[in-house]
């Protein structure tokens, strides 16, 4: 743990990729509905594709993979908090 | 950051109005929510002893439907928002930074601003009674009933007072959140923080994560009621608000009720002159009805077509809740054995909550049990279920909070006598009040019926909780009278009453403006009773020096690690009371939409002003927070 | 001490159901099943809860602070045995219950199905309820519609298929089974099975148990449980049109009822034979239709044993109170009617003259 | 004082930054919450569309150039706050503009993509569709709007040279906030709009 907490900070180097990173998978998540072929999966997929991206944020742009373990705990508990509880929600309200 | 390195003197304390409108003191700010929380406590409690009159004898007349149904909502509403929350508010407000050695809370301005929009809020919602009706809908508000009379404005002041409420106790929370983690005293690790505290932590988590829901759901209420959307109505589906409710009810229970249990886990030990018995095992298990009281919310639900499958889960998840919460009794019974029990006021009334807290809990899990609970819901079994938890459990606890700080508050006791005219006389009152409603509900009677026939088998049983509720509203004339005489003619008390075991002991009754003198650097659980005891061979505990509070800290602090600090504190602002007053003025303006939208428009601007003021007003007089 | 209290309180709720509406004393094989689970829980409960206020109340005796006694507590800060031990025993305790509550669900839950069983389907009104019997169909080809009294045959399966047509409410008769809510825009469904006829002056009451409102109070019904005969019979009866009065008050009172059917339907076999005089309104639901009519229909309104939503006893006394002014019975909101839109919210005050009152009444006595 | 060592948690009382920062990350935690409410609501009416138009309706080419305007911002924003801790106003204040310009853009492409929807007939009121969908995108545009508020203030606290004086808010909570609305929006779009073509 203390180790992740200092991790050298990024430089402009590193945001300049991610937002590469982003821009790819950004035009990649555009393409997929587009292409047939991929429907079986396509739900997933995006899924995972905005989780990419989603991530690539928060861990580099808002620095999260550089702070102390407490933010991270405060945040995740919302982001991964809000997902079970609404599988739950829809699924009981049969909106699968 | 520039910082002001010159020594000023101790503070002092300023005095006149002003000083209140402007303080961010977190003591002031405790003490503010406090005395709001108990006026509404009259109000909604003179609402209640309404509908007793009503409920008295058959067909009764003193109320109509249309009054009836807007007191029971506003009874529930207020009591829950207005009252037992911000009572809970008032105390974490005052301790949680004398309980982890600091000076303030993390974002005073804030703090302030969190009261002054509760205020607001609470106002709001009051004066709904003279500007058109008061919200109608009952305190869950179930929709469609509550987006369909647009003719109305009442559950329009439901919609938008319930999201004010919500919004300063996201801000709040979120400032006790920050306090708790990053500005412990040294040596205050998570497993030294006073069991309070901790159960305050629980409740802020479970408010930050809840409100949100709720104030989408509120939302949702208010465009459906306002802009023709079709959230609830049309085509869309009216459980989905019971969803988002609940998603927030639920927690929202917890979260009235571990604050009591905080306090009772502080006062037993003290007067059975113990620690806690298993304190991790009682924090932990706080942790654990926090966790759970997500998971269950869809008990509210049972009758409401969910399908077996979710109602087996949800029913199954709730009865164990029952095992943290038993955990906690057990080990408050645990604090107890082998004790000196003095019985005391707050011990009193502690027991009290323990004792009349498993009723409540044992009808809560015959609840959970779905296909009793078909019959159970909505019938006056559950008014007996919550009002034991609620009043059984959480006014007990928040009384007995108030008899145990009120020397910390005002450095007097309160009335020995006049404290036990009032725990006897509250305590038959709440229970031939309540406990009847257990035989009516499974007698059929249905809730929120302004009236009921002969013949149902129900007179009786009605009239007992109605005698039953005036002796509570007598009990608690006595207790405002004992509040009232005791501030200025109470017993002195001296800084460390009750020989307490926490850190707001140690600090002279009332503490002063800056709390400590110093910054205590704590070594224990309980930190101030190893100050003053050591233990023997067999265990016991053996007095070490013939100390008392507000010495203590000079005598021990000081050296090696100690922190000498400069003693700024915040310096008072307005700009959170002109905020506040700002998001007030728009929710009456979008109350009465279209013709309020001007009113909402000038509110806007006084919240910029407010919140633009007070985010970029530099911090000056070496404030190193704000 | 509050123990004291509470205790023998809660003890006499499990053994004394009283009243006709109560949960305690079941009149059929649901609500049976219902109670023998709750008496079950009931008994562990007050055994936990005895168990738990012997612990405190020994406690405070034995370990009050004595007067003679200064020495100090021993400093006991836990045991981690006795913690795992409690934690352990209550989840024994409510395993153990696990599967009867899960069992009880699915058979409560069941949807009664079959040619045996009773079709009804259920409209919730603010603040009444409406019944059509869809399976029993007159000659003239018009289902069965009554409204606020449902008449069952004894020892047999009904079932209910419910939708509201405005806000949420919530089916209950509690000797025969749980509540069920009836939710606008769903369907859901509640299996009925009385053991007993019923005497024909004591149904068994129900209430609208979700508040919807002004007068959710108000909201009650009735069950009539009947021998399969005298079922039979009824139904033979409510499916016969009504009959046009020609003479005396009964007629006078006929031609006051115009104003009634903007909302009111009634079956009559006039000069033009059977018709409907009133409006007869659907709504559909997951593919179900029901009848959502504006106001209750007023066929077979003399055979009720109570109007208003089960309420008011049905005679003339009430009756012209009714028609005098509806509000002064019942809490209304009719002044919000919109009858194009099909929102209604009680019924108005139509300032009716004494004559008026009395013929109508004579009209709808005759409607047996 | 007892004589055994107590491991003291030393606290700079002094670097406010950590409590924050704190307070940021559990108000966007509860933002998690916010916005989840109102997704799950879009997926449960994302086939109410009554007698009014759906999901056809939507333009994925120009939600897409504007997604990619928004996801861009977070670079210039990520750049602000690298300035500003390198202590260089002139470059912090024209990648703060730069952020503010972008999601300005962005802000004009969605009330361009409102108006044509409502001609094409889809409105707040038409469906429960219509409702959860400009509830939700409604909320997130105003929440960018704010974000681009903030982001004007610090743009001009810039010139007076008191970027760096402290204060409730500074340039990294307004990228914390910033970079979060961005990834609401990663979410939005990936679940409104293309989960539905
Ligand atoms: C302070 C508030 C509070 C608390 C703490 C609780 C605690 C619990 N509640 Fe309660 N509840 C409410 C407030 C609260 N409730 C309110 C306000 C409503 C009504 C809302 C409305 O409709 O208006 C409600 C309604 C409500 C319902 C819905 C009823 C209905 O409408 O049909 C249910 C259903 O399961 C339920 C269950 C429980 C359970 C299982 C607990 C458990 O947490 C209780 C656990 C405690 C114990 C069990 C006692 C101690 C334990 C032991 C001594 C261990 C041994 C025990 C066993 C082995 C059983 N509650
Ligand atoms: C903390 C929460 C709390 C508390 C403390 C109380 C306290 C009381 N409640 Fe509470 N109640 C709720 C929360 C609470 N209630 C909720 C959530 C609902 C559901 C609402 C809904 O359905 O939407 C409800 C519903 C409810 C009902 C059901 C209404 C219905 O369904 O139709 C009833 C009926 O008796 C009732 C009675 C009482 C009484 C008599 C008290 C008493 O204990 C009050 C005692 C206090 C006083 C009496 C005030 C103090 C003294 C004075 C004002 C001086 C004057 C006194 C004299 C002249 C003697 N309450
Ligand atoms: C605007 C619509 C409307 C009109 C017109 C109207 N009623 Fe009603 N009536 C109602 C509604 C709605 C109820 C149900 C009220 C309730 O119980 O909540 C009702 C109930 C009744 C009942 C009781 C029915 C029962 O079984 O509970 C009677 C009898 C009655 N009306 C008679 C009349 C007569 C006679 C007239 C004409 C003078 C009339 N009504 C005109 C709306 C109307
Ligand atoms: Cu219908 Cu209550
Ligand atoms: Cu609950």
């Amino acid at each position: 743990m203390a180790e992740v907490a200092h991790r050298a900070h990024p430089t402009p180097r590193t945001y300049w990729i991610i937002a590469a990173i982003l821009a790819g998978v950004t035009a990649i998540e555009i393409a997929v509905p587009y292409i047939s072929a991929l429907d079986p999966i396509k739900v997933p997929l995006l899924w995972a594709l905005a989780a990419i991206k989603f991530f690539a944020v928060v861990g580099f742009f808002m620095h999260l993979r550089y702070e102390k373990p407490l933010y991270r705990t405060l945040f995740f508990f919302g982001v991964f908090g809000v997902f079970p509880l609404f599988i739950v929600v829809l699924l009981s309200m049969h909106a699968f | 950051m520039v910082l002001d390195t010159s020594k000023d003197l101790v503070p002092a304390q300023p005095t006149g109005i002003w000083s209140w409108i402007t303080t961010v003191d977190h003591k002031r700010i405790g003490m503010m929510y406090g005395v709001t929380a108990l006026v509404a406590f009259f109000v909604a409690g003179l609402e209640a002893l309404l509908i007793r009159l009503q409920l008295a004898t058959p067909n009764g007349t003193v109320l109509s439907a249309d009054a009836y149904n807007q007191l029971f909502t506003m009874h529930g509403l207020t009591m829950l928002l207005v009252v037992v929350m911000p009572v809970g508010a008032a105390f974490m407000n005052y301790f949680i930074p004398l309980h982890i050695g600091a000076r303030d809370v993390a974002f005073p301005r804030a703090n302030a601003f969190s009261y002054w929009l509760f205020l607001g809020a609470t106002i709001m919602l009051l004066s709904s009674f003279v500007l058109g009706g008061a919200p109608d809908g009952g305190w869950f508000g179930y929709a469609p009933l509550s987006t369909q009379l647009e003719e109305f404005v009442r559950m329009d002041y439901y919609a938008i007072g319930a999201q004010l409420l919500g919004i300063a106790s996201i801000m709040a929370s979120a400032n006790f959140i920050a306090t708790v983690f990053t500005m412990r005293a040294p040596g205050m690790t998570l497993m030294r923080i006073p069991v309070f505290t901790w159960m305050a932590v629980v409740v802020s988590f479970l408010l930050i994560f809840s409100l949100p829901i709720f104030g989408v759901g509120l939302f949702q209420m208010y465009f459906d009621r306002n802009f023709g959307t079709q959230f609830f109505g049309g085509g869309g589906d009216p459980l989905l608000w019971q969803h988002l409710f609940w998603l927030f009810g639920h927690p929202e229970v917890y979260v009235l009720i571990l604050p009591a249990m905080g306090i009772v886990s502080e006062i037993i030990p003290v007067f059975s002159r113990k620690p806690l018995f298993g304190y991790p095992f009682v924090v932990f298990s706080g942790i654990a009805i926090g966790f759970m009281g997500f998971g269950v919310w869809a008990h509210h639900m049972y009758t409401a077509g969910l399908g077996p499958v979710a109602e087996a889960g949800f029913g199954i998840a709730t009865m164990m809740i029952a095992v943290p919460t038993g955990v906690k009794i057990f080990n408050w019974i645990g604090t107890m054995w082998g004790g000196k029990i003095r019985f005391e006021l707050p011990m009193l009334f502690a027991i009290g909550f323990v004792s009349l807290f498993v009723i409540g809990g044992l009808s809560g899990v015959t609840h959970s049990v779905v296909p009793s609970d078909y019959q159970q819901h909505d019938s006056y079994y559950v008014v007996a279920h919550f009002h034991y938890v609620l009043f059984g459990g959480g006014v007990f606890g928040f009384v007995a909070g108030a008899y145990y700080w009120f020397p910390k508050w005002t450095g007097r006791f309160l009335d020995k006598r006049l404290g036990l005219w009032h725990f006897w006389l509250m305590l038959i009152g709440f229970n031939m009040t309540f406990a009847p409603m257990h035989i009516l509900g499974l007698n059929g009677m249905p809730r929120r019926t302004y009236r009921y026939g002969e013949g149902l088998g129900w007179e009786f049983w009605n009239q007992v909780a109605t005698v039953g509720s005036f002796i509570i509203g007598i009990s608690f004339l006595i207790f405002a009278w004992n509040l009232i005489k005791s501030r200025k003619h109470g017993v002195e008390a001296g800084p460390d009453p009750w020989d307490g075991r926490t850190l707001e002991w140690s600090i002279s009754s009332p503490p002063p403006v800056h709390n400590f003198d110093e910054i205590p650097i704590v070594e224990h659980v309980d930190d101030f009773w190893h100050r003053k005891y050591a233990t023997d061979d067999d265990g016991r505990a053996v007095r070490m020096a013939d100390v008392t509070g507000g010495t203590l800290i000079e005598a021990n602090t000081g050296g090696e690690g100690s922190h000498e600090e400069d003693m700024h504190m915040p310096s008072p602002s307005y700009y959170p009371i002109i905020a506040a007053g700002g998001i007030t003025t728009v929710g009456y303006g979008l109350i009465y939409v279209p013709g309020g939208w001007v009113v909402a428009g000038i509110g806007l601007l006084i919240t910029m002003w407010g919140v633009f003021g007070w985010s970029l007003e530099p911090v000056t007089r070496g404030e190193h927070h704000d | 001490m509050a123990a004291l209290v509470g205790a023998p309180a809660i003890l006499l709720a499990s053994c004394s159901g009283s009243g006709p509406q109560t949960a305690l004393n079941p009149e059929g094989p649901i609500a049976r099943d219902i109670d023998d689970l709750w008496q079950l829980v009931f008994i562990l409960a007050t055994i936990v809860f005895v168990i738990v206020q012997i612990g405190l109340f020994y406690a405070m005796f034995r370990y009050r602070a004595r007067k003679t006694d200064d020495s100090e507590p021993v400093q006991v800060h836990g045991n981690t045995p006795l913690e795992i031990l409690w934690t352990i025993i209550p989840v024994v305790i409510l395993a153990s219950i696990g599967y009867p509550i899960v069992k009880g669900i699915f058979d409560v839950r069941a949807i009664a199905d079959g040619p045996d069983v009773l079709q009804v389907q259920v409209t919730g009104h603010q603040w009444w309820w409406e019944f059509e019997y869809v399976d029993l169909v007159g000659p003239d080809g018009r289902t069965l519609v009554t409204a606020n009294e449902l008449y069952i045959p004894a020892d047999t399966e009904v079932n209910l298929t419910m939708t509201s047509a405005d806000v949420i409410h919530s089916f209950w008769v509690p000797v025969l089974n749980g509540k069920r809510d009836v939710v606008p825009n769903r369907v859901s469904n509640l299996t009925l099975i009385a053991d007993n006829p019923t005497p024909p002056d004591q149904p068994h009451p129900g209430q609208c148990a979700e508040y919807c409102g002004l007068a959710h109070a108000d909201m009650r019904f009735k069950v009539h449980v009947r021998s399969q005969a005298d079922f039979d019979a009824w139904v033979e009866g409510q499916l016969a049109p009504a009959t046009v009065p020609t003479e005396g008050a009964a007629a006078a009172g006929y031609e006051a009822f115009n104003t009634c059917v903007a909302c009111h339907n009634a079956t009559v076999s006039g000069p033009d034979g059977v018709e409907d005089i009133g409006p007869v309104r659907t709504i559909e639901v997951d593919g179900v239709t029901f009848t959502s009519s504006l106001a209750p229909d007023l066929t077979h309104f003399g055979s009720r044993g109570t109007f208003g939503a089960g309420t008011f006893e049905n005679d003339r006394e009430h009756l012209a109170q009714w028609l005098a002014n509806p509000s002064d019975l019942k809490p209304m909101r009719p002044e919000l009617n919109d009858i194009p839109n099909g929102r209604i919210l009680g019924m108005p005050n139509f300032n009716l003259s004494d004559d008026d009152i009395n013929n109508l009444i004579a009209l709808l006595e005759g409607w047996k | 004082m007892t004589s055994h060592s107590v491991p003291v948690e030393v606290h700079d009382h002094h670097d406010v930054r950590p409590i924050r920062k704190a307070a940021m990350w559990v108000f966007l935690g509860s933002e998690c919450m916010f916005f989840g409410s109102m997704i799950a609501t879009f997926l449960l009416y994302r086939n109410e569309t009554g007698d009014g138009p759906g999901a056809e309706i939507f333009d994925i080419p120009f939600t897409s150039a504007s997604s990619f305007i928004l996801l861009m911002s977070s670079l210039t924003m990520v750049l602000a706050h690298n300035a500003f801790e390198n202590r260089d106003p002139r470059a912090t204040r024209i990648w703060l503009g730069a952020t503010a310009l972008l999601g300005t853009i962005f802000l004009a492409g969605q009330i361009f993509e409102f108006t044509e929807f409502v001609h094409k007939g889809l409105t707040l009121s038409t469906s429960s569709f219509g409702s959860a969908f400009y509830m939700l995108t409604g909320f997130h545009g105003a929440h960018v709007a704010i974000g681009v508020l903030m982001l004007m203030a610090m743009f001009y606290l810039s010139f007076s040279g008191r970027l760096y004086d402290d204060r409730g808010l500074n340039v990294e909570l307004v990228g914390l906030y910033w970079h979060f609305v961005d990834i609401v929006w990663i979410v939005i779009f990936t679940v409104v709009y293309l989960l539905q073509v």
